[in-house]
Order: structure tokens, then sequence, then C-alpha cells
């Protein structure tokens, strides 16, 4: 096909490959982490966009790297539903895979990442874990309309609520949903604004002074949590359940003010996307299964093996 | 009888501005309204030209009744105002200010050949010789009137109001304007005129209305026309000439040390001509000269709020670096500007902050304000000493009438006891009782030692304080007429670029 | 005159940037990048050319960005969610933006508020709205309504051209702008609404009523928003009502200023507010495709090609004013 | 005076929404709900009146979300990946804001450059700056710096009460509001600045050095921004370069315009900012704590309150100049 000039013997290191993320996140850096190391490891040259204008910056972004003839493109779709004819025109000029969050039905060549909703449930399994009599909780994120944060709340309360598995489920965010042992008093977004995030936890527990358990969702929500439960005087006293790897979620862990946290393996969405590409692009067999997915399935993460997990973390991204 | 108002009231907050007022005009006729500042005048004639709305009473044209909503429906009734207050857009050329709100059209379209034929006659009638596209941020004070009366008189309107018309022209522009506003007359327009330049009521009016706070108190016809019984009915009072104030001085000039020193200065507008010119301590020089002439450029980069293109400034003989207004004022030097409007005062604020804002550190230390009490007294001094009316420091500056924001303006400069004072057009809308107390201000602060420079183009103001005129064409300096060579054809004769000889031979 | 002048400034800036980025960058100048600038571009001067409307009369419009994500959301919401006809739904939210528009230019007028305050108000509010009626979730046509989509999906093939092809946003942009010019320098109206931004005492001396050019400029600066919301959407297909059109504003008054606009009202030229916005939009374009400038900077280049840019302008001007001095 | 009719207005608005809240939901009134509010406030205080500098001498400034952002991640950036001290760190992130406000002042000042173009540029260049020092990784005190977080964290308690006690921010906002009250009125700087705003024309004829003024205000927004976003990190505990402080600008300004400065520059009071911050953080805590009002139309709700705020200030406004007139 016409993959530009690449398919035209390209001599190594002539390969140009895109990662293109849903926004600005440390969950990110930790892909582009690993972007860069299958870079090195495949001979490729990557280019890590991250936009900040939503689905119209992330068009313009795909547009300008077609432009520029790169040799395969691993997107992250905002909005995949609405997203497929972008990602259509692209893909009929350069090998494009979708990663953290799918497009099915576009012209993808694969997907690799892991469901939000499967992670939802491991961390309602958690709160099941750490409030084993049942209770109260709350739960906070950046926002709700993007599908992996949908799912990913989507999953915890189902998880709750014992209910079966279907990912299509929506609970509204501002009504109480009350199941047998569980209660989830509400959901609150920040729009990523952290003094917002941070205000929200303290609004919640001047509300609803007897919480049992904050879970916070997106990777910067838990540290947040802990800082308000911190002014509150209440570390320790309502339990935290946590998403994502940040430090400061991780040092809760160690130190008992966090239950436990549902990590996701962006370095391995990064280095696999690019692994993937790179071998597409050379025309070598990619390994991408039947179906399309390539799983990289998230863990939970007690306190039990924070530790190693935490220097594994530390080696990949270079930070000693 | 076209326009009549009936017993006008009219309230600003706090202030009667007019209280029962009748006024009317006939086609041919040529109505003068006289008054003290604050007297109304401007008010009334916001009134007729539907720019205010009376509290009370009604107006009338040609005995039917009239609602004015906006100044257009004046304007569809035939009436037409030059306001005091020069009210043009600077992003636009002087042919569209002048046709604004009734350009020549097709449609929506513009028909810009008809509009620029049509400006060019508004520009002749009017006696400014500019093009049409030229730009009005370009213009002075006099040029931006002359702009104003075109628009004016590119009306036809059948009244014809003209709220101090004159105030910033010389006598050259001035009777060409009288001679437009006879033709007028005679051509059937009512014009309703109002200066407080007398002579000029003197030679116009065929009738004189008297205003005095917010009253009608009398009415002067033909021969009863005179600068004496004006003043003493606006005044209530007979008030002194000012004409020869400066005459009993007795002071040799010249040996003076000199006060103010400008040497080799040219200015950006007119940079081929280098000015000098010493002022002696005691000494009220004038400067006189046409619209554009350059007086108000001259003083602007003596005070440094324009920079110069060379040349050097010296107080009492010491040289001073002018490179912001700061430095002047801290040489000692004040300045009245022009266009007290934008330059002057801060309209907003109150009259007493404006009085004391020059001179505030006086009543600092360390920069905090530790005598509020001794400003306020200070202020309350100065209001009184300018008469200001009403002599109020907590009012808003901007809710004065002309005159009075004059006096703040120059006001505010007395109680920094200056060394040099400049002054551009210092009675620029004053009546003639205030006129006079600011010419005996001038006189006493030139008997403590202060050395005054004044431009002006009123020719009796120039005629009744100055000890020395300076006569200024095209930028550089015409001529320099002594006291007892100072005559209103002098002065004409070199402003209008003829030559000394002929001046003095005469 | 002035306004060509000021022209000269930014049309020099985005020629730099131009021949700048194709030196730097060989895809620059291929025909597919060409036709998504001019694509990008032509989505941007429209809501460009409205902030000028609102400037020219001395206010200011923040409210863009949000009367696009209102109108945005609102229209694939009618369309996909509930079923409301193509004739009903686009008229509906055209509009809506113009009455919008209205509000604004009422309170303002009559009211006497702050354009500032006013607008401010606005951008929270329809954010708001927006996301209070999806229900902050995402919205889009799923891939249908593809007539509506060619309005600005057509694109028209040059002949003798091989790969261009002048996109039908370009076209739509030519005839909002070609009336703007019409109604700015060939009509009364527009006279009057320069006369009115720079010193609406003196127009309303003049007989003109002031208070409804202030009004019609706020409707227009709304609706062509509304109008370059629904062009946004059709573009792009979908939309997330928190983020949809954030910063347009910003955008749109900065091409609007760059064009020659002044914020003292009076003055703008509608050529300079498209080379503006077209500028703004090259910026983004270089910085994607030359390779050593990290994507992170992104903002930070725009910011500093705009100050630079205005900068050098006043340092021109200075130059020539000074030549124009020293030889008279 | 007008400045005190002016505050009436807010302060009333500011009242009826505490009533109002208190009434809808009973943890509106307990201490630890007020201690939060004092402490958020303090934090917006703090910026707005950085912002009224500017708008008092007529300008705006819209780069205060990003100059927040700046200094906010910069300080974490030194003290923890760069293990700068606390001593240089903290003096020299605070100077980066005066500097950058010293640029903006002499940008607008010396080259007459538009304060909106020049902060708009601010805005662009600091996020872009930001986000590529820290390469867009989120920035935080890892759990240290305890004694330097304690300067926003510390709380005074209040004998006599049970749990309220004071945050140490609100001493901060008294002490930064208590100077800006000195300076604006009781110096010959504050005056000459009002002058500047009001009329720089007039100031500048009156011997004041009105630039020097303009040049300083732009130096307190910038660095009251630059202390703010100090304060900010040291109380939220880490940032994320691309979003920290987005946004804030609108904030600071429009609590600015809602405590009584006008636009067009000489007005405003420092009382009034600080209650105008509050009822901003109020109606974000209302919205929060009462039940039926969805969270995701909580700016529509802002946006709402300060217009409806606006509208009827004016209308009282009118009321008593009519009233006025009519007994003299
Ligand atoms: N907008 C206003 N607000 C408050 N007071 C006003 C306003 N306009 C005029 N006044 C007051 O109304 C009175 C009449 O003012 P007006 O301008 O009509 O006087 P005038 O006769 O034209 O004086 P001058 O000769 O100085 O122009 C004055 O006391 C003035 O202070
Ligand atoms: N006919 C004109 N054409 C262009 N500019 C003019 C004209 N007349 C005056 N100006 C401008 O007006 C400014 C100030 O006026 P200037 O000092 O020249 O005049 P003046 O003697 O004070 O008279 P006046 O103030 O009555 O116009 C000058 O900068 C000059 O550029
Ligand atoms: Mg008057
Ligand atoms: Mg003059």
């Amino acid at each position: 096909d016409d993959a530009g000039p690449s398919s035209a013997v390209a001599g190594k290191g002539d390969l140009r490959i895109a990662y293109v993320t849903n926004g600005v996140a440390d969950f990110w850096t930790i892909a582009k982490s690993g972007a860069n190391a299958a870079g090195d490891d495949f001979d490729v040259t990557v280019d890590v966009l991250m936009p900040t204008g939503g689905v119209t910056d992330q068009k313009r972004m795909i547009e300008d790297l077609v432009t520029r003839q790169v040799d395969g493109i691993a997107i992250s779709p905002i909005d995949p539903g609405n997203q497929i004819d972008v990602i259509d025109a692209a893909a009929a000029k350069t090998p494009v895979i979708t990663h953290d969050s799918d497009a099915p039905g576009s012209a993808r060549r694969c997907y690799i990442g892991m469901d939000n909703y499967d992670a939802g449930r491991m961390c309602g399994k958690l709160v099941k874990e750490a409030l084993p009599q049942g209770g109260e909780i709350f739960i906070f994120v950046g926002r709700i309309e993007q599908d992996n944060a949908r799912r990913r709340r989507q999953g915890v309360i189902d998880e709750l609520l014992d209910r079966s598995v279907n990912a299509d489920r929506f609970d509204e965010p501002g009504t109480a949903i009350v199941g047998d042992k569980y209660t989830v008093l509400g959901t609150l977004t920040d729009q990523f604004d952290r003094a917002k995030a941070k205000a929200n936890v303290e609004d919640v527990l001047s509300k609803h002074p007897d919480v049992d358990g904050l879970v916070g969702l997106f990777a910067y929500n838990p540290p947040l949590i802990l800082e308000a439960l911190e002014g509150a005087g209440k570390v320790g006293k309502i339990e935290v359940i946590a998403f994502d790897e940040d430090a400061e979620t991780l040092q809760g862990i160690i130190d008992g003010s966090v239950a436990g946290t549902v990590v996701q393996n962006p370095y391995m969405y990064g280095y696999k996307s690019v692994e993937v590409l790179a071998k597409i692009a050379r025309g070598e067999d990619a390994g991408i299964p039947e179906n399309g997915m390539i799983a990289i399935p998230a863990r939970t993460i007690r306190k039990g093996d924070v530790n190693a997990f935490w220097t594994d973390l530390k080696k990949k991204t270079g930070k000693e | 009888m076209i326009l009549q108002a009936r017993n006008i009231v009219k309230r600003f907050p706090g202030v009667l501005a007019l209280d029962g007022v009748d006024l009317d005009v006939s086609a041919g006729e040529i109505l003068a309204v006289v008054g003290e500042n604050g007297a109304g005048k401007s008010t009334l004639m916001k009134i007729l030209a539907g720019d205010l709305r009376p509290d009370e009473g009604q107006l009338l044209i040609d005995g039917s009744p009239l609602r004015l909503r906006s100044p257009r429906e004046a304007m569809l009734a035939g009436v037409s105002l030059i306001h005091q207050e020069l009210s043009l857009a600077d992003n636009l050329d002087v042919g569209a200010n002048i046709l604004l709100g009734r350009e020549p059209r097709i449609g929506p379209f513009l028909r810009r050949d008809a509009a620029r034929a049509e400006a060019n006659v508004a520009l002749m009638s009017a006696g400014l010789d500019i093009d049409p596209a030229a730009s009005v941020a370009d213009l002075g004070m006099g040029s931006r009137q002359l702009v104003e009366i075109a628009k004016a008189l590119s009306t036809k309107a059948r009244v014809l109001i003209m709220d101090e018309p004159t105030s910033s022209l010389t006598a050259v522009e001035a009777d060409r304007l009288f001679e437009t506003i006879e033709r007028l007359r005679d051509q059937g327009t009512a014009i309703i005129y109002i200066s407080h330049r007398l002579g000029e009521i003197e030679r116009l009016a065929d009738r004189v209305e008297v205003l005095r706070d917010g009253k009608h108190v009398g009415s002067l016809v033909g021969s009863e026309i005179t600068r004496d019984k004006i003043v003493s009915r606006m005044v209530g009072r007979d008030l002194d000439r000012t004409r020869g104030l400066r005459g009993e001085v007795d002071l040799e000039f010249g040996t003076n040390p000199p006060m103010l020193e400008v040497r080799g200065l040219r200015t950006s507008r007119f940079p081929e001509s280098s000015i000098d010119l010493i002022v002696r301590r005691g000494e009220i020089v004038a400067m006189a000269g046409l619209v554009g002439a350059g007086r108000t450029e001259l003083l602007r980069a003596i005070f440094g709020i324009d920079r110069p293109v060379a040349g050097l400034i010296s107080v009492e003989g010491e040289d001073v670096r002018v490179e912001h207004p700061a430095d002047a004022a801290a040489a000692g030097i004040a300045f009245v500007p022009e266009d007290r409007k934008a330059d002057g005062l801060l309209l907003e604020e109150p009259i007493g902050e404006n009085m004391t804002l020059p001179n505030l550190s006086v009543h600092a230390r360390v920069g905090v304000i530790r005598h509020r009490r001794r400003e306020r007294a200070v202020a309350r001094e100065l209001i009184h000493q300018m008469d200001v009316r009403p002599a109020e420091p907590d009012l808003i500056a901007g809710g004065l009438s002309g005159g009075n924001q004059q006096k703040v303006a120059v006001g505010r400069w007395v109680g920094c006891e200056p060394r040099v004072f400049l002054l551009d057009e210092p009675t620029r809308g004053v009546d003639v009782a205030a006129k006079a107390e600011i010419h005996v201000l001038l006189d006493r602060l030139a008997r403590s030692g202060v050395a005054i420079l004044a431009a002006s183009s009123e020719m009796e103001e120039l005629l009744a304080v100055s000890d020395r005129v300076i006569v200024m064409h095209e930028g550089r300096i015409a001529g320099d007429l002594a006291r007892h060579e100072v005559s209103e054809a002098a002065i004409m004769r070199l402003a209008t670029g003829g030559d000394r000889e002929g001046a003095t031979s005469r | 005159m002035n306004g060509a002048k000021k022209i000269v400034g930014v049309f020099s800036l985005l020629l730099v940037t131009c021949v700048a980025t194709s030196a730097l960058s060989p895809y620059f100048l291929t025909s597919y990048n060409l036709e998504n600038l001019l694509r990008r571009t032509s989505l941007f001067g429209v809501i460009s050319i409205g902030a000028a409307f609102v400037i020219i009369v001395g206010g200011i419009d923040l409210s863009i960005g949000s009367v696009i994500a209102l109108v945005g959301c609102l229209l694939p919401w009618l369309l996909v969610e509930h079923g409301v006809s193509v004739w009903m739904a686009v008229p509906g939210v055209l509009g809506l933006g113009l009455v919008l528009g209205l509000c604004h230019g009422l309170l303002v007028q009559r009211l006497r508020l702050q354009p500032f305050i006013v607008t401010l108000c606005g951008l929270l509010i329809y954010r708001g709205l927006a996301r209070g009626i999806t229900g902050d979730q995402t919205v889009g046509f799923q891939n249908e309504f593809k007539g509506l989509r060619s309005l600005v999906k057509t694109r028209f093939p040059l002949p003798g051209f091989e790969d261009f092809a002048i996109p039908s946003t370009f076209v739509i942009l030519l005839i909002v702008s070609t009336l703007a010019i019409i109604f700015l320098r060939f009509t009364v109206w527009g006279r009057h609404l320069l006369a009115t931004g720079r010193n609406e005492s003196a127009a309303r001396h003049g007989g003109i009523r002031t208070g409804r050019y202030i009004v019609l400029a706020y409707m227009i600066s709304a609706g062509l928003a509304g109008f370059g919301g629904m062009l946004f959407i059709l573009d792009v297909g979908s939309a997330q009502p928190a983020d949809f059109g954030n910063f347009y504003e910003l955008f749109a008054i900065a091409a609007a200023v760059l064009g020659g606009c002044s914020l003292r009202g009076g003055e703008g030229s509608v050529v300079g507010v498209i080379i503006g916005a077209a500028l703004m939009q090259v910026l983004q374009n270089a910085i994607t495709l030359i390779d050593w400038i990290p994507d992170n900077i992104q903002y930070a280049v725009i910011g500093a090609v705009i100050i630079a840019g205005a900068i050098s302008d006043e340092g021109f001007r200075r130059i020539v004013s000074h030549r124009r001095l020293r030889s008279p």
C-alpha cells in the first residue's frame, strides 16, 4: 500500500513512529518512557504528542502527522465512537493502531491496552477488601465524559452492587446509588483543576462526615484525597482506594493510609505500540492476534507488593 | 418664532441647572445667550438639541409641541448644535466626521465622490483649507473646532446653535465665521450663539438673553447690546475692565534675570525652525498666532510632554533635562494644557483631589500621606482662591461647568508655587468675571517673581495682560513685540506671515 | 491608510513563518498540508471576524468559546439523540447564537454593564449549560449525517493541480469575509459602527442610533461563533462539552488584534483578521511538522512569535515615523 | 463614597448566597466548612488583589493563571528534583514573578503594546515553559518540606471555639490586603496610581511619572500571582503543568470587577475584591453542598449569580440616583 517512502527500502533508523495520547498526564509520561525504550530497541524514531485541546486538537495532530508521512501512528482516541472517520483517514495513508482506548469498527490494525471496565471492577474489589462490612463511599474523577473514566467508574459501581458484567450501564453521577452493603453517595468531577479537586474532597467531608471510603479514579485524585484528609485530621480513619501509580499514592500504601491501587501498565502500552508499528512498517510479523486485541492487563497493588512495583517503575522511567 | 422653550427645569444630582427658563428664537435672527460659567447655557442648548431631556417644561417648534428623545430627532426637526466640548471620532477622516449620520448614499451604500464634494464645500464655508481625507487625529484644537463648525454648517439646519464655537480660534478664523453666520442669518436661519468673548456678541447679536444661576435674568436688544451692559446683567454688578492690568507694572524686565530660557528648540512638527526665547523673572509673555501656528507644540515641548528634536531649556540659569513632565515639574515649571477635558483634569475625581494632585508629596512622609486634614484645607483654600463654584471639594470635577473646570486646571498648579508658569489658552471657555480673576491671578503671580508664558488666541487677553507678545507663524517666532509695540494690527500682520517693519511703521 | 500599514505587519510575520517552516520541513508545502491549513484557518477565521466586530465597537466577547461549545454540542444532541430534523436543528442552533448575542448586546447597551463581565458570565453559563444538557456526555454524529457534514467536507478540485482541492470551508470564509468587508467599508452602517466604536457620544450627536450598532456587533459575534461552532462540530464529528472550544475566544481575539483591531475600538480590518487567524494555524502546524521543537512548548512558541511580531511591528512603526520626521 | 456603595452590592450578594446556602444545606455553617472557605478565599483573594491593581491602571492581566503554573511547578521542581535549598528557591520563584511583571509593564508602557496582547502572550509562553521545563511531569513535594508547607497548613485555634481555627493563609491575606489598602488609600503612590488609571494624560500633565506606576501595577499583579502560585502548590502539594491554574485569571478578574473595579481604570476597592473572591468560593461550595444542583452546571450557576448581581446592582443604582434627583 501507500505507506509513504518507508516502504522504499528505508535504511535502519529511518523509520518514524508517532505516539498520540489523549491529553497530558503522568500516565502518559510513563508511556512515553516505554515508547522511547522501544524506539531504541527497534531502532525507530519516536514522536510523542499530547493534545491539550481535546478532540479538535487531537484531530489536528493526526492530520499533521499524516502530512509528515510518519510510518505509523498509535492513537488513544478521546472519543472513539465519533473519531472513526479521522482514524480511517489516517489509516488510509499509514498504519494506525489504538492504545489505551479502542475504536472498534475503524480501520486500526489492533488495540493495545486493557478494559477500563474490568479495571474498575478490580478497584471495586479493593473497596470490598478495605470495607468488608460494607459502607458509604464517594468517587472522585477528573472528568466523567471520557470513555475510560466512565467505564472505570461504572466498573467500581457494578462490582460494589454485585451486578452482572455490562459495561454499557450508566448511573447518573448526581444521585446516590444504594446497594445491599455498599452505597455510592455520589461522584464529583474537577476538570483537572487540582485546587478544585481538593475542594471537592473537603466539601464531601463537610457534607458526609461519616463517609467510609473515598475512591480517586484519576492519578492525581488519591494524593489530593490524602491532602484533604490530612487537613481534616482524618487520615487513616477513612479508607482511601486509589487508581494509578502516583508517587504519593504508593507512599500512602506503604504508610497504610491508602488501601490499595489498581495500576495499568502505561510503560507497556508505549513499548508495545511502538514495537507493533515498527514491525508493521518493516513488513515483519507483528504478532497481532485474531481478535485484534493485545491485552496488557491491569494489576492490583497492595501493601505487600508495593515496594517491588515502585522500584521497578523507577527503573523503567529512569528515576534513579 | 421657529423654536420656543417654555419653563424648562433641569436637575442634576445636587444642582438645579435650569429653573424655569423661557427662550425663543425666530428665523433670520442671531440670538446670543450669555451668562457666567455654570449659568446653565450649555444645559439649555443640549435640551434644545435633544441631547438631554428636561425634567419639566416643553419645547415648541413652529408653535406645535415637540418631544425630543435623541439628537437624531432634533436633527430631523431642523435643530443642530455645535457642542462646547469637541466631539469628533478621530478614527475617521475629516470628511467622514463632517457628514457623520448624513452620508450621501444609495440604499445602504456610501457614495464616496458625493461625500467628498459635499465635505469640501462644508470645509470651504468654515474657512478650513484641508483635504477631507486628512485624519482628524492629526489636527490641533483650533482645526478640530473648525471641523465641528463645518459639520454644523453643512446640516442646513433651520436652527443652528453654537456653544462657544470660537473658544480656540483666533481673530482671523473667527471673522470668517462671523461672515458665514451673518450670511446664514440673511438666508433665514435662526442662530443661537454662545460666547464668553463679549466683543463677538457686540458685533453679532440681534438680541441677547442673559442667564444667571439657571434663571432668565434679562434681555438686551439692538443698541442696548454693549459690553458693559452685558457684564452688569450677567454678573449682577459692574466690573472693571482688565485692560491695561500690566500697564502700571513699572519693572524694567530687561535687567531681570532670565527665569526660563529656551535655546535652539526644535519640535518634531516643525523640525526646521529653531526657537530661542527668554522669559524673565516677573514677566508675562503672551504667545499669539493662528490656528496651527505651533504654540501648543512649543509649550508641550518645554514641559516635556513631547520630546523635542533638539534644544536646551534652563530655569533660573540652570540647565534642566526635561524628558518627562515630572522633570519639568521638579524644576518648578507648571503647565495648564489646552484640552482640559483630556489632559487637564480627572473628571471623575472630586475637585479637591484634582487640586492637590501635583503637589501631594508635600502632605506625605516617605510616601505615606499623614496630613489628610491639611490636604483638604489646602484644597479648600485653592478652591476659594480660584473662586470655583460650587465651592465643594467633594463634588466630582466633571460636574462643573466648563469655566469652573478651567479654574481647577489652573488652580492645581498655583499650590505648587511654580517658578515658570506655562499656560495654553488660560481662559478658554471662562466667563468675563472669572477671566478677570485669572488675569489678576497671573498678574499677582508675576509680581511675586514667577515667569509666565501664555499662549492665547483671544486678542483682548493678549492686549490686557502681557508685557510682551511673541507672535508665531508656521512653527517659528515671527516677531517679538514689546508692550509699547503691541497692537491688534501688529499682531495680525505677523501672525499671517507679514513682516515686522510693516507692523511697527504704522 | 493606517489599516493597510497594520496588515503589512501581520502579513510579513505570516510570510516569514511560512518561509521558515517550509525551509525546516519538507512537508509544509505539500498539497495535503496546505489544504488542511486552509480548512483550519477558515474555521478560525469565521469566529475571529465575529470577535473583530465586537472589538470594533469597543467591546470584548469572551463567550465565543462557550457559544461554540453550546451550539456545537446541541447540534448533534438534537439530531442524534432527539431525532430532530436537520431543517429544524440547524436554524435552531444558529438562531440560538444570535439570541445570545442579542442578550449580551442589550445588557451592555441598555444596562451599561461592562462587556467583560457580561461575556465572562456568558462564558461560564453556556459552558455549564452545554455540560448540563448533555449530562457531560460526549456527543457526536456517530458517522451519520454525511449530507450535512459535506458542508465542511466537500473539496473543490482545482483544475491543473494534482492533489490540491479547495475545501468548502474556505468558500464559506470567503463569503463571510466578503460580506463583512462590504458591510464595514462600503455601507453607511459600517461607518456608523466605526464611529460608534471610537466615540460613542460623537456618533450619537451625529444622529446615529449607536445602541443598535452595539447590539448588532454582539449579535454578529455570537452569531458567527454559533456558526463557527456548527462548522467545527461538522468538521470534527464529536465534542466533549467540557472542553470543546475552550480558549477559542482568546485565539479569536488574538487573531483580531494581530490583524489590526485596537481594543480601544473603532479600528479593524477583516483581511488583517484572517491573516491573524492564519498565522496562529501555521504556527501550530509548524510546531508539529518541525522535528526539533518539542510539542509541549507549542503554546510558548506561539506566544513568543506573536509578541515578537508585535514588538517588531512597533519598532518598525517608530523607525518609519522617525524617518518621516527627518525628511519632511 | 462611590467605593463603599459598590461594596454594598457584592456584599449583599455574598450575604444572600450565604443565607440561602445555609438554609439549603446543614453542612454550610459547620466550622470545618467555614475554615475551608476561609482558606480558599484567602488563596484566590491574593491573586485577585493583584489583578485589581492592573485593572486600576486601566490594563488587564491574562497571564495570572500561567504565572501561577510556572511558579507553582518550578518550586517543587527546584526543591525536589534539583535539591535547591528553600532559601534559594522561594525568593527565586517569587522574584521570577516580579520579573515577568516587569516585562509586561515595560512592553505595555514603553512599547505601547496592548495589555491584552502582552499578557495573552504571557499566558501562552509561561504555560509552555512550565510544561517544557518539567517535561509534562507532575511535580510535587512527595510528602516532604513539611516546614515550608506549614506556611499554608498552620491553623491558629480560636480560644472559645471548639473546632474552628484561623488558617494561616487567611493571616497572609490580611497582611497582603492591609498593605494594599495602605498603599492605595494612604500613600502618594497609591493616589498617583489611581490618577494614572483615571486619566493617564491628565496625570502625566500633572507631573506624575505615569509610566512607572503602570509598570508597578503589572509587577504587583504578576508578583502576587507568583506568590499565589506558591501558596496554591504548598496547599495542594502537586501540580500538573498542563492544567495547574488554568482559567484562574478569569476568576481573579471577575472577583476584582465584582468587587468594584472598573475595567476603564481608576476605580477599585481592596475589600470589595476580597468579597468578590469570597463570593466565587461560596458559590462553588454551595453547588457541591446542595444536593439538587448537579455538579456539572456549576459554572452556569456562578455565571448566572454574577450577572444577576450585576443587573440588580445597576437597577439599585438607578433607583437611588432617581430618588436623589427628586429630593435635592
Ligand atoms: N452632567 C452633569 N452632572 C452634574 N452636574 C452638571 C452636569 N452638567 C452640568 N451640570 C451642572 O449644571 C450647571 C449648568 O452647567 P452648564 O454646563 O449648563 O453651564 P454653562 O452655562 O454652559 O457654563 P460654561 O459657560 O462654563 O460653559 C452647572 O452647575 C454644572 O455644574
Ligand atoms: N491645519 C493643520 N493640519 C495638520 N495638523 C495641524 C493643523 N493645525 C494644527 N495641527 C496640529 O495641531 C497640533 C497642535 O497645534 P499647534 O501647536 O500647531 O497650534 P496652536 O498654535 O496651538 O493652535 P491651535 O491649538 O489653535 O490649533 C500640532 O501638532 C499640529 O500637528
Ligand atoms: Mg457651557
Ligand atoms: Mg493651541
